[in-house]
């Protein structure tokens, strides 16, 4: 295989890997929440993307309504049913699965099997003789710029002050007079938008049907598990180093190999360093403060 | 929280969930108590949520509109026929579980559908075991001998062979197959590996790709690397039909692809904005574009839209559903009872009706149809081009090349080109 | 729970089980078939309310060792088909195949120091590794002796359970799965009063504490997990002899959350609860699935959504202590429940 | 116990010692080559300020932390590498300093899933009968434990530890958050026990609490042995005074 292949590779894995997981990433990191019904927001941000692209919106603004029209589905979800299991990382299980449930056949009921999708804009580039769909370059930034994104709402931000606060330590943040609460009902908001942007971004790509999502939900979780709980530093190694290990082996030998090298990957990572890249990103870091 | 709202919500919760177990349980009666003499049951499993349920929907109302038209002409031996259609989910476990609900509590007559391999082997030997008269109403990898079930859909012969036939002389001799990592696509790839053999073409490179993949790249770049004359894909589920829209980006347009199951079955040159489906051939015996040049898919079509006017296509598998309800119709009409033993004994004298696209046949040796084949692509635009007719194409395979005579030796078995 | 019996749940497990004994004389064949269906299930929802209900473990990997019985019960029996007491030999070592694959890979974990929601996720991660795995052996280099896996297609023509001369089909094969039931159910309620039984109770409710009253945890862990990992066995060998078929789809992630799901909503801390649960659920959905509605997976999620909102600690089990509360004047157990959940949430 | 007839009331035999001991969290010195022995029928106590590292040091002799350098002895056997559950049976008991009881279940299960390991089904009830009443709790006997009182779960937890068949307890601040009345209960439930024989090394902070029933004392700061002796010449030590206990 030739490297111009194998950059090629890599570029579509690591964005693919990187905008799969960072909703998931942003909500079991903060929240503890596993969230099972994460596919069925990309599915969701899927097809606002593209009835609003029918409708004549242009595809960028179409794609900012899927992350928005997401993002506020995802507050009504946690106002109404996610706010009641803060802390009950199990129960969140049963009930995300139920809500994927409800949302993929509610889908199924309203918009049938499919629907006409969009095509991918922006045409394709040759160079060093392969050809390189623009798109899939622009999403390759785009996924960089997501997680920019993350570092500035996280890093840069009050809100993200008082989340990573409450993160940390949620009694002592709500005694110093942070309303938790409202913070996880945002950081559910920002995952769910993040996911509805997956799925606007993937929408031009792929076939619109309610099962959409699922295509996702493998390869999100996996990202999430060797990442760890910091959803900045966790995604962006993990989207990385499996980013890497999935070309190399989907080029070598095919896409079934590419599929179970990233699992053995999760596995060993579990087994390894529980606490995934992150955790070990963050014990170095606070070594090198003490030294 | 406090205990008193939490026994309230529980009691409440508890009242609702008996109530609805007592409507489950009070619908499932009443449809088993609807077995009367003046209906006849006919079973039919199909999904109608899931992945499947693109084509499953379709099937379902092409069954809907078959019973519908026997019932308006008078029904079968002077009795209605009633439909009973479980939901299957697009899950095998379901299938084997409505199955045996319909064979032994609902006691049909007989059971139509199934749309993926997989979930036709999962019930056919239960259709075997309890003697039931089974049609499988799909177009599929062929191969399948047994004497309880009909297959009214096209098989290889009718398809693979003449379309890779087609493609070698028209566009050159190097050909490579992708295909899903199931039965389906894996035996499809076997005849297609075939008949590249003997018209003297070479195969330069085939995958299987997993059922939940639905990213590329990789798979794009050999298929680049490799340089084929003709891409043959036979894909199959939501997740493999992202292919189309980043081939069309990544891949290489002007490499014609020919499919057996792709236009005629998922609609794709409706589902992807042009120019993505173009240059596609598809063998098929049915899609809802002929109805352009046939008077029969004409008044099909039409039928089908006025009945279901919401759908969005009807499609070669809708066309095998309708056609098996009509030959099993026709077949009760003749042995003049819905009794199993003389139903298959009128298919098997070699029964035919004329279908949307000409007269369907049941071959008895092999218990699939002899039927018309079109020959199809697409343009630049995704419109449908019919490029050539084959006429009563016979699924001759099993019979000519395994010896299958199923009146004379009975058996259940599916055969592979490659295998035994 | 070790401490005290629950009332209203004995009568009703005596209750349920009578009548499942009698039943068989006055519904029809096919019912009977498809609660001995429902049964099957049931082993799945009982390992799973013993690693996670009673000893903290909580697993995705039951359809793991729940898939591993049937393929192997399905390979070995139709390699070695003729050959008389194949079949209930194969539903033994399958059985303990399932249990030593568990003790496998808990002891790989366990000692290892991964527990929680590492657990869940590397359990998961293995379901899907063996689901990815078996959806592409459909081609013909996969085959055992004489049997080919047949990848997403699965195996077909899996030979039923033989007694000596008594083939276990219809009403034989109820019975033979009612009383497994029965006896498993008997033991590991036995079992819960027991030594061992105790010290999985501890470990649950804090492991650290545990090691330090001399417990060795990680063992403990590795041979309940065993023991989960063998009745998981068990189910996926009865469901492969009950429809004569076993697909990869027992490893997808479905299969792989139904078991958790079923647990959670009945009850993980109680047997009764999760048998009562399965039996009632996969009812309900075979109900909705065969009336066709549209909406049945819609009605579904939302009971799941309702129950594990406002019944945390299962519904079934709400019910037994709602019925204890008013036929038995139980009050402090409520509440003890109740405080039991808020402790959970501080550790959970 | 072979030799205790031939004690020498100054030379005691160490049942307990740390030789080199460390433990680093990154670069955070936890505990910095501590070198501790206690010895048989000691009733010896850890002091030190917030942060001293007596926590760590328990829970290397208990096996939760593996210490990162030194050797720790155990009668003279070293159990630097054995697992938490080797060392309870060898002897070694601790109560935590958050209550490590199980709130969901009654006293008398707590005691029993400690007993059980150590008695046979007969003598268990038996014991745990014993213990209850040597506490004085035996009234509590069927009560669920989120439901008793924090100095009751401090009380039951002894027990628990007890029925370990120690021969050595470590009590980690065994009066912490306790009442005037409750502490002095506590006190001389110790000092009962270290009569009987039962050597007992426990963590506080409370002067007066250590004055009165310590035999011997070590100091710790930051990880570093700051001073050790009996409990009078700790209490009499300048520096001591001056950086811990000045108050």
């Amino acid at each position: 295989m030739s490297l111009s292949s194998l950059m090629n590779q890599f570029i579509n894995d690591f964005s693919f890997l990187i905008l799969a997981a960072i909703g998931l990433a942003v909500i079991f990191g903060m929240m503890k929440i596993i969230n099972l019904a994460h596919g069925e927001f990309i599915m969701l941000g899927a097809y606002i993307t593209t009835l609003s692209a029918q409708a004549g919106v242009p595809l960028i603004i179409s794609i900012v309504f899927g992350a928005i029209g997401v993002g506020i589905m995802g507050y009504l979800i946690d106002r109404l049913i996610i706010c009641r299991l803060y802390g009950r990382t199990l129960d969140s299980v049963v009930v995300t699965w139920g809500i994927s449930m409800v949302i993929q056949q509610g889908m199924l009921i309203i918009f049938g099997p499919s629907l006409q999708g969009v095509s991918t804009p922006l045409g394709s580039v040759s160079f060093a003789g392969s050809t390189y769909s623009v798109y899939r370059i622009l999403l390759f930034a785009i996924s960089i710029g997501a997680l920019f994104l993350l570092y500035l709402i996280f890093m840069k931000t009050k809100f993200g002050l008082y989340s990573r606060a409450t993160m940390q330590n949620q009694e002592i943040a709500r005694s110093m007079g942070v309303n938790t609460n409202r913070i996880y009902s945002m950081t559910f908001s920002i995952g769910a938008a993040f996911a509805g942007l997956t799925g606007g971004l993937y929408a031009p790509t792929m076939a619109i049907s309610p099962t959409f999502g699922t295509g996702f939900l493998m390869q999100s979780f996996v990202t999430v598990i060797v990442g760890g709980a910091n959803p900045l530093i966790g995604t962006s190694l993990s989207g990385g180093v499996l980013g890497i290990v999935n070309s190399i082996l989907d080029t070598t030998w095919g896409t079934f190999f590419g599929e179970i090298g990233l699992l053995i990957c999760a596995i060993l990572v579990i087994r390894l360093l529980p606490l995934g890249f992150s955790g070990v990103v963050e014990k170095w870091f606070v070594r090198k403060r003490r030294m | 929280m406090k205990l008193k709202k939490i026994s309230f919500k529980g009691v409440t919760l508890f009242l609702i969930f008996t109530l609805i177990m007592v409507l489950a349980l009070s619908g499932c009666s009443g449809s088993s108590q609807g077995s009367n003499s003046k209906t006849i049951k006919l079973g039919l499993l199909e999904d109608r949520s899931g992945d499947f349920s693109l084509v499953g929907i379709q099937k379902y109302h092409a069954a809907e509109l078959a019973v519908d038209q026997i019932n308006q002409q008078g029904g079968l031996l002077g009795k209605k026929v009633v439909l009973d259609a479980p939901d299957t989910q697009s899950n095998n476990s379901v299938y084997q579980q409505m199955a045996k609900k319909l064979i032994l509590q609902d006691h049909v007559v007989a059971i139509m559908g199934a749309y993926s391999s997989a979930s036709r082997e999962a019930i056919r030997p239960i259709m075997d075991q309890n003697k039931m008269l089974y049609f499988y109403n799909n177009q599929y990898e062929g191969g399948v001998a047994d004497n309880d079930t009909f297959l009214t859909g096209a098989v290889p012969e009718q398809q693979i062979v003449p379309l890779m036939k087609y493609m070698i002389k028209k566009f050159g001799p190097r050909v490579y197959t992708i295909a899903a990592d199931y039965n389906f696509g894996q035996i499809s790839a076997q005849w297609v590996q075939q008949s590249v053999k003997q018209d003297g073409g070479k195969l330069v490179g085939q995958e299987f790709i997993p059922l939940d993949v639905s990213q590329f790249s990789s798979t794009i770049s050999r298929i680049k690397a490799a340089k084929p004359d003709v891409l043959v894909t036979l894909l199959i589920g939501q997740n493999q039909s992202a292919f189309y829209e980043q081939w069309a980006k990544q891949g290489d347009k002007s490499i014609p692809m020919a499919s057996s199951v792709n236009l005629a079955q998922t609609y794709e040159q409706l589902r992807f904005a042009p120019p993505t489906m173009a240059n596609m051939y598809v063998t098929t015996s049915f899609m809802q574009e002929l109805d352009t040049k046939y008077p029969g898919a004409k008044t099909f079509v039409d039928a089908f839209y006025k009945k279901f006017p919401h759908d969005k296509y009807v499609g070669q598998e809708a066309e095998a559903e309708y056609s098996g309800i009509m030959l099993w119709a026709k077949a009760v009409q003749k042995a003049k009872t819905t009794d199993r033993d003389a139903v298959i004994k009128a298919l098997e004298s070699g029964i035919s009706y004329n279908g949307p696209t000409g007269p369907v046949t049941i071959d008895p040796k092999t218990h699939h149809v002899i039927r018309n084949m079109f020959l199809v692509n697409t343009d630049s635009k995704q419109k449908i081009q019919i490029d050539a007719e084959y006429k009563a194409v016979k699924p001759d395979w099993l019979s000519t090349a395994k010896g299958v005579d199923l009146p004379k030796k009975p058996q259940s078995h599916q055969y592979t080109p490659l295998g035994n | 729970m070790v401490q005290g019996k629950i009332k209203t749940e004995n009568i009703v497990a005596a209750l349920i089980f009578f009548f499942l004994f009698i039943c068989p004389l006055f519904i029809d064949s096919y019912s009977v078939l498809n609660i001995s269906y429902f049964l099957s299930m049931a082993f799945l929802s009982l390992s799973l309310t013993l690693i996670w209900g009673y000893c903290g473990i909580f697993s995705f990997g039951q359809a793991v060792f729940f898939g591993i019985g049937g393929y192997f019960y399905a390979v070995l029996t139709l390699n070695l088909t003729g050959t008389s007491a194949i079949t209930p030999l194969g539903l033994l070592l399958g059985v303990i195949l399932g249990g030593l694959a568990a003790w496998i890979l808990g002891y790989f974990m366990f000692y290892g120091g991964v527990n929680d929601v590492f657990v869940g996720l590397i359990t998961l991660c293995l379901t899907l590794v063996l689901s990815t795995f078996m959806g592409q052996t459909a081609g013909s280099a996969w085959n055992i002796g004489q049997v080919s896996l047949g990848g997403f297609n699965g195996i077909n023509g899996i030979p039923a359970l033989e007694l000596g001369p008594i083939s276990l089909s219809g009403n034989n094969f109820y019975y033979f799965v009612l009383i497994i039931l029965f006896v498993i159910y008997c033991l590991l309620k036995l079992f819960t009063h027991s030594k061992v039984g105790a010290a999985i109770v501890a470990i649950r409710e804090n492991r650290e504490r545990t090691k330090m009253f001399g417990y060795n945890v990680p063992k403990i862990q590795s041979l309940v997990f065993a023991a989960g990992g063998a009745l998981a066995s068990l189910s996926g060998i009865l469901y492969a002899t009950w429809g004569n078929y076993i697909t990869p789809s027992a490893f997808a992630l479905s299969s792989a959350t139904i078991p958790v799901v079923l647990v959670a909503a009945g009850g993980r801390k109680n047997f009764t609860a999760s048998i009562i649960f399965t039996v009632l659920y996969y009812w309900f959905a075979q109900g909705l699935s065969a009336s066709g509605s549209q909406y049945a997976l819609v009605i579904l999620g939302l009971i799941l959504i309702l129950v594990t909102l406002f019944v945390p600690d299962g519904i079934i089990v709400f019910l037994f202590h709602l019925s204890d509360r008013l036929f038995f004047h139980r009050e402090s157990k409520m509440k003890e429940v109740q405080e039991e959940h808020l402790h959970e949430k501080n550790i959970g | 116990m072979k030799k205790t007839s031939v004690e020498n009331s100054t030379n005691k035999k160490a049942i307990l010692e740390l030789k080199g001991v460390g433990k680093y969290f990154g670069g955070l010195r936890a505990v910095d080559n501590i070198n501790l022995s206690v010895k048989k029928g000691d009733l010896h106590c850890l002091i030190g300020p917030n942060g001293a590292g007596k926590s760590t040091i328990f829970k290397m002799i208990m096996g939760v932390y593996k210490p990162t350098s030194g050797s720790i002895l155990f009668e003279n056997n070293a159990i630097t590498n054995k697992r938490t559950w080797d060392r309870v049976k060898l002897g070694l008991s601790i109560k935590m300093q958050i209550p490590g009881v199980y709130g969901d279940l009654t006293a008398y299960e707590n005691m029993k899933i400690a007993a059980q390991n150590f008695y046979k089904r007969r003598e268990m009830n038996n014991k745990i009968m014993e213990l209850f009443d040597l506490l004085e709790i035996t009234n509590l006997k069927s009560k669920i434990v989120n439901n008793l009182s924090h100095g009751q779960q401090q009380w039951l937890e002894i027990g628990m530890a007890l029925a370990c068949k120690p021969k050595m307890l470590l009590l980690d601040e065994p009066a912490a958050g306790l009442g005037p009345e409750e502490t002095n209960y506590t006190s001389d439930l110790i000092r009962k026990l270290n009569d009987k024989g039962l050597t007992i090394l426990f963590i506080d902070h409370d002067m007066d609490f250590v004055k009165n029933i310590a035999k011997s004392a070590t100091v710790l700061h930051l990880g570093n042995k700051f001073a050790e002796g009996t409990v009078d010449e700790i209490a009499s030590n300048q520096k001591v005074i001056d950086i811990y206990l000045g108050k």
